[in-house]
């Protein structure tokens, strides 16, 4: 349907972008949990090899990136949290939006405790 | 060109068409043309409420109500029709119960009922609690539990359909005494389809007539920007005539300019009006209710203020509505919807800035004549075959001279399911009428008229300068002067009307095009109403004559009856015939109104 | 009246301006408006109209401006334009609302205003999209009253409580600006949208009503209900204020509870 | 005028919003319900893997073959990394499913695409539980004590 190309993009509120991003990191977790399976099961084949590819992860790089996983992992679940309460909770749906505020602070806390610890292992132990 | 053939068709989805469709559409095969989604119509706007003499709240009884609605009209209501309105009220809100509509309710679970201006107890005693209400959108409410109704008996509609022309024949045919004349029967109305621009021919045994008013006829309106008359020009063209047109109702307090009502409650729970100086000035033309007055009086001191000068605002066009000496707390809780409005249209933060306010064209008293069982009249009292009208669209007539608050709801419900079921029995007796040749070949011609005009007006120039005039002279206030003037412009306007010209050329959705045809049903309905508030010389009800400033019943205690007739020239307008129907009196004698 | 009101004065002084004399404030604005002519050409595209307004104008007559004076072309539905019809929802800004009921002074006007028909149903021209499946959904959730046993005489009698349990979703007008603004709704159309389950709320919750039943049945669809996300949009563009979003957690409610 | 459109609502209403047949039973209600209580229970699991693997001791510089036989010599681990296994990939996958439903217009592109999906599914937690069930810390290339 080209002829009705769909013109600006829809400027939602929190509700909304929380929703976008409740949805890109529910998928960036399922896409990672897919490999890190295939990964883990290398325990089953070879010690050596499995060494091999965790040290993979223990670079720098993939450090940031597990970092970023770790992110995602965060709001994903706070965020869902916070769904769980607008479904059951009475006034779930009233305090959405504050509710996302709390959300997002707790996981710039939560997160910036991970993000301390976790980047000086990785980057302080080489 | 499509044909349809039906039992009933049913023009409008408004209140009263879609409640006439819910007794037609269980009884007849029904559709309902509509040229808007039924949702859409503007029985939606109303907030007030509907009267009943339900007695749930106080003691009440529908003699009382009748007597309101006689003496509310300056009595020129027919008695009959105003008796069968209240008795059979309270079987409409009852029904409408039933169907769903979520009322109100009383402590004890009833429906419950407040104050109306003009509904009292024992003819004209004190106030009596009569309104059944839903918050304050009774009309939306009727709308939607109406509309839900439609869907559950699976009423066929045909949205975004246009009637541009009533499909007539006449036949020779004698009265009792041997005279000859014409009888028009009906064989079928033609329609637009908005969305692919193409026509479509219904034939039907019965035609209901149920399009809603004209208020925008006039630039300052409470009425929605589709209500341009259509139904009552189109009956009109076809030679049927039109019942009191002169006498339009204007709502005291619309927001100045844009015309949008606020419930008369404001002035109920205290809002006093002012001018320019600060001055209440109903002190000066009631000086015991002052704000409180009737609406015809208030509307006239209001434009009496702007016409001597002591208007308000930038161009000192109107008054003002003050309630910043009210308890923000009593108006938040009593008067959410006004408060709303003024917010939101003006900016104007009402606790402690007065709301621009002057009167608005509210409600067409006027419109296609009908009998008590809603069968359309073509003289005084001959009834077209087949073909019925109710609501704002006709005038049966239960509102006289002026209506009273929460009537037009009720006239809607009863008439309009009188008329569904009239129209339903009709077709079972009935045969089709046989269609005339190119039953279509007005409209097509109306329409490409208007395509090919490559003429140098613009329709929303004419549009403005009609209702421009309209407001100026033909408003609260009207003398032989004013009235001239109007039909001056009008006809000025009716020349160039045939030097338009429209943009818009295609088949989808052309609202360029419908905009023009509507803009020639204006100017049919402008012009009867100028005409008829001329003949009429005398004051009364929503009428008033400065000229003429006395109610005069040994003349005019009669209807006027518009006819559209190429030969006659009425008021030096050419084409149009005024003549007068008797009205129906049962037990009410005239009295000076007085309340 | 039986309270005794102070009797206003008779006369006051009114603040400076409110008088009388002066010049209407106004103010220019572009109106970006998305076209889409059918007849004309096969792609949408967007077109800026140069207006000059004033304080109290809305974008509904900014709408009628261009259409009355620069271009008859442009095609959009109204009617009643106050807000309570439900003709005028269109995208104004990027978020669904009724044109009758933003006022211009309110957007920011150095900027061009964009005005978009609602995303998700068929465009048809210009502002107008069609209708049908969104009242085809509605029409599914059997809005009206159903219920058993004799119809009383009088009036059903309803408790105030009652009455108000479902006042909230009795306000629709049904100008599709919630279900238009629904992200699923927008790439699956086979979701019932938020204002068929806002009018089944309404029946649901109605003391009166008996099929209550039934609708959460229709509504326990893979197209129903639990299509949600909530993600709120329909709550903040409603012109109505309904609580969408809480209407439908209230169905999904109902739904668990009744079968679990 | 050149271009040719179809004529409005001539099928009144588009392809694209005809609702399938009704479906019968509550999965789509179970599924969401499933959706919030494996939510919760994997914010425990999952949080407690993340610490125990990324925070405690060396963090992620401890991770290794013997860091894992070690875990999985406990029993309660085990079950652990099992319990999130299935209700992690069951939790994606019908998140996922959704998405598909949501995005995916046609019929026949939503089969292929939530058959794959399954297809990949199955395999990873067939595969994730064998690996977890028949766990040899003697594999090839161990360097376990217990093994050498
Ligand atoms: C702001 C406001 C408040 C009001 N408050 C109250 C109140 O509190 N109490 C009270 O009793 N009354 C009130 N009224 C008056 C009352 O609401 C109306 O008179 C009444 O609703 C008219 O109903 P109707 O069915 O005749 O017409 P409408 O509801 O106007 O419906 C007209 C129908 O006709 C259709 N139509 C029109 N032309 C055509 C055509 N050419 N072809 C096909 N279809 C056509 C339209 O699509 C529409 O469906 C109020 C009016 C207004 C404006
Ligand atoms: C950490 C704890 C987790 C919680 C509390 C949680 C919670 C939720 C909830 C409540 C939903 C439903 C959202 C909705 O219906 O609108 C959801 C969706 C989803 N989750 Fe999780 N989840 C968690 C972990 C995971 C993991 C580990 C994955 C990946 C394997 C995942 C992938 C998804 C996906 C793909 C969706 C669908 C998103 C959508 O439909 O937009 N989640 N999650
Ligand atoms: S719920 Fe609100 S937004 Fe949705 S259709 Fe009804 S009034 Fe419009
Ligand atoms: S926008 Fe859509 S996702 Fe739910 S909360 Fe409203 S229906
Ligand atoms: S025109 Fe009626 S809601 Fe805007």
């Amino acid at each position: 349907m080209s002829k009705t190309s769909s013109g600006t993009l829809y400027r939602g509120h929190e509700g909304m972008w929380s929703w976008v991003g409740h949805r890109v990191t529910g998928v960036v977790i399922f896409l990672y949990l897919l490999v890190h399976v295939l990964d883990t099961a290398m325990v089953r084949v070879d010690a050596n090899a499995y060494d091999a590819i965790i040290s993979t992860y223990q670079t720098p790089w993939m450090a940031l990136g597990e970092t970023g996983l770790v992110a995602a992992i965060l709001f994903h679940a706070f965020n869902g949290l916070r769904l769980i309460l607008v479904d059951f909770w009475k006034q779930g749906t009233k305090y959405q939006r504050q509710m996302l505020w709390g959300v997002l602070i707790l996981w710039v806390i939560v997160f910036a405790g991970f993000a301390i610890r976790h980047l000086s292992i990785a980057f302080g132990s080489h | 060109m499509q044909v349809h053939k039906y039992d009933v068709v049913i023009v409008g989805a408004g209140g009263a068409g879609m409640r006439a469709a819910i007794e037609s559409g269980q009884r007849a095969r029904t559709a309902v043309l509509t040229k808007l989604y039924p949702t859409r119509s503007h029985t939606g706007a109303a907030q007030g409420g509907m009267c009943a003499a339900l007695a749930n709240v106080e003691e009440d009884n529908w003699e009382w109500h009748t007597f309101d609605t006689i003496k509310g009209g300056d009595y020129l209501v027919d008695q009959d029709a105003a008796e069968v309105m209240a008795k059979e009220a309270i079987d409409a809100v009852l029904d409408l119960e039933k169907m769903g509509l979520p009322f109100n309710r009383t402590p004890e679970g009833k429906i419950d009922q407040r104050r109306f201006g003009g509904h009292t107890r024992d003819h004209g005693k004190a106030a009596v609690r009569r309104a059944c209400y839903a918050a304050d959108r009774t009309g939306h409410m009727i709308l939607q539990t109406l509309y839900q109704n439609c869907v559950k008996h699976n009423v066929e509609f045909y949205n975004e359909y246009y009637v541009l022309d009533l499909l007539m024949v006449e036949e020779d045919a004698y009265r009792e005494d041997g005279t000859a004349y014409k009888q028009k029967r009906v064989a079928g109305v033609v329609s637009y389809d908005l969305a692919t621009g193409e026509l479509h021919v219904f034939q039907a045994k019965s035609v209901v007539f149920a399009s809603g008013g004209a208020g925008k006829v006039f630039k300052t309106t409470s009425n929605a920007h589709t209500l341009t008359g259509d139904g009552m020009s189109i009956a009109f063209r076809s030679g049927l005539p039109l019942e009191d047109m002169e006498f339009f109702q204007f709502h005291p307090t619309g927001l100045a300019g844009l015309g949008i009502l606020l419930t008369e409650g404001a002035r109920g729970e205290g809002a006093i009006l002012r001018n320019s100086d600060g001055e209440r000035f109903m002190e000066r033309y009631a000086p015991t209710i002052k704000d409180l007055a009737p609406r015809d009086i208030v509307a006239r001191a209001m434009a009496n203020e702007v016409r001597e000068g002591r208007g308000c605002g930038p161009n000192k066009d109107y008054v003002l509505l003050d309630l910043t000496h009210l308890e923000p707390e009593h108006i938040e809780s009593k008067l959410p919807d006004i408060t709303e409005f003024a917010r939101t249209y003006l900016g104007v933060e009402p606790f402690t800035d007065p709301v621009p306010v002057y009167p608005t064209a509210h409600y067409a008293m006027g419109g296609v004549p009908t009998n008590i069982n809603t069968e359309v009249l073509q003289d005084n009292d001959t009834v077209v075959p087949g073909l019925f009208a109710a609501g704002e669209v006709a005038c049966v007539s239960v509102h006289g001279s002026n209506r009273l608050g929460t009537n037009s709801l009720l006239d809607i419900n009863v008439f309009g399911k009188r008329a569904g079921v009239a129209a339903a029995e009709y077709s079972k007796t009935a045969d089709f009428v046989e269609l005339p040749e190119n039953p279509e070949a007005f409209v097509t011609a109306q329409i490409e008229g208007v395509l090919s005009g490559n003429g140098t007006e613009r329709v929303s120039d004419l549009r403005s300068t009609l209702q421009e005039t309209m407001d100026a002279n033909v408003q609260v206030f009207r003398d032989e002067r004013s009235l001239k003037e109007a039909r001056d412009v009008i006809e000025d306007l009716r020349r160039r009307y045939k030097n338009i010209s429209v943009q818009d050329k295609g088949k989808r959705f052309n609202l360029d095009l419908l905009e023009a045809i509507e803009l020639g049903f204006l100017l049919d309905l402008a012009e009867v109403i100028t005409v008829a508030a001329l003949h009429r010389k005398e004051s009364r009800g929503g009428h008033y004559r400065e000229d003429f400033p006395n109610r005069d019943d040994e003349n005019f205690m009669k209807h006027s009856m518009s006819y559209r007739d190429a030969e006659a020239v009425t008021e030096d307008i050419k084409g149009i015939r005024m003549e007068t129907k008797p009205v129906v009196f049962t037990r009410y004698q005239p009295m000076e109104r007085k309340y | 009246m039986s309270t005794e009101l102070p009797e206003p004065a008779s006369k006051i002084e009114l603040k400076p301006g409110v008088g009388g004399g002066g010049e209407i404030p106004s103010f220019d604005i572009t109106l970006r408006v998305r076209r889409y002519l059918p007849e004309a050409t096969a792609d949408a595209y967007w077109e800026d109209f140069k207006l000059t307004m004033y304080g109290t104008d809305r974008v509904l007559d900014a709408l009628h401006k261009v259409k009355w004076e620069q271009d008859g072309t442009l095609s959009f539905r109204r009617s009643c334009a106050h807000g309570v019809c439900g003709s005028d929802a269109m995208r104004i800004n990027g978020r669904n609302r009724l044109a009758c009921k933003t006022l211009l002074k309110d957007l920011d006007t150095s900027k061009p205003i964009t005005v978009e028909a609602i995303k998700g149903l068929p465009l048809e021209k210009d502002l107008i999209v069609d209708m049908e499946p969104f009242f085809q959904s509605y029409r599914e959730i059997m809005p009206f009253l159903i219920s058993k046993g004799h119809e009383p005489t009088k009036e059903r009698y309803q408790s105030a409580e009652d009455r108000e349990r479902f006042d909230d979703t009795t306000k629709c007008i049904l100008c599709a600006a919630c279900t238009s603004s629904c992200p699923v709704f927008w790439t699956d159309g086979q979701y019932f949208g938020p204002a068929a389950i806002v009018n089944a709320h309404r029946f649901i919750f109605d003391s009166r009503d008996d099929a209550g039943d039934m609708r959460l049945e229709i509504l326990n669809d893979k197209e129903g209900v639990w299509r949600c996300r909530t993600t709120f949009n329909c709550s903040e563009a409603c012109p109505r204020g309904i609580q969408v979003t809480k209407a439908i957690a209230e169905v999904k409610q109902a739904i668990l509870s009744r079968t679990v | 005028m050149s271009v040719s459109i179809p004529a409005p609502r001539s099928q009144r209403i588009d392809p694209k919003y005809k609702r399938g047949p009704k479906s019968r039973s509550s999965f789509e209600m179970l599924a969401w319900l499933f959706m919030r209580l494996s939510g919760v229970v994997l914010i425990v699991l999952i949080f407690g893997h993340l610490f125990a693997n990324l925070m405690v001791g060396e963090g992620i510089s401890g991770i290794g073959f013997g860091f894992v036989a070690g875990k999985w010599a406990s029993p309660i681990w085990q079950f652990w990394d099992l319990a999130m296994l299935w209700l992690a990939m069951l939790h994606g996958t019908n998140g996922v499913r959704t998405i598909i439903n949501d995005y995916a217009e046609k019929h026949a592109t939503r089969a292929w695409l939530k058959g794959i999906l399954y297809v990949a599914t199955i395999f990873i937690i067939v595969l994730g539980s064998l690996v977890i069930f028949t766990f040899d810390p003697c594999v090839a290339g161990s360097q376990l004590q217990q093994c050498l």
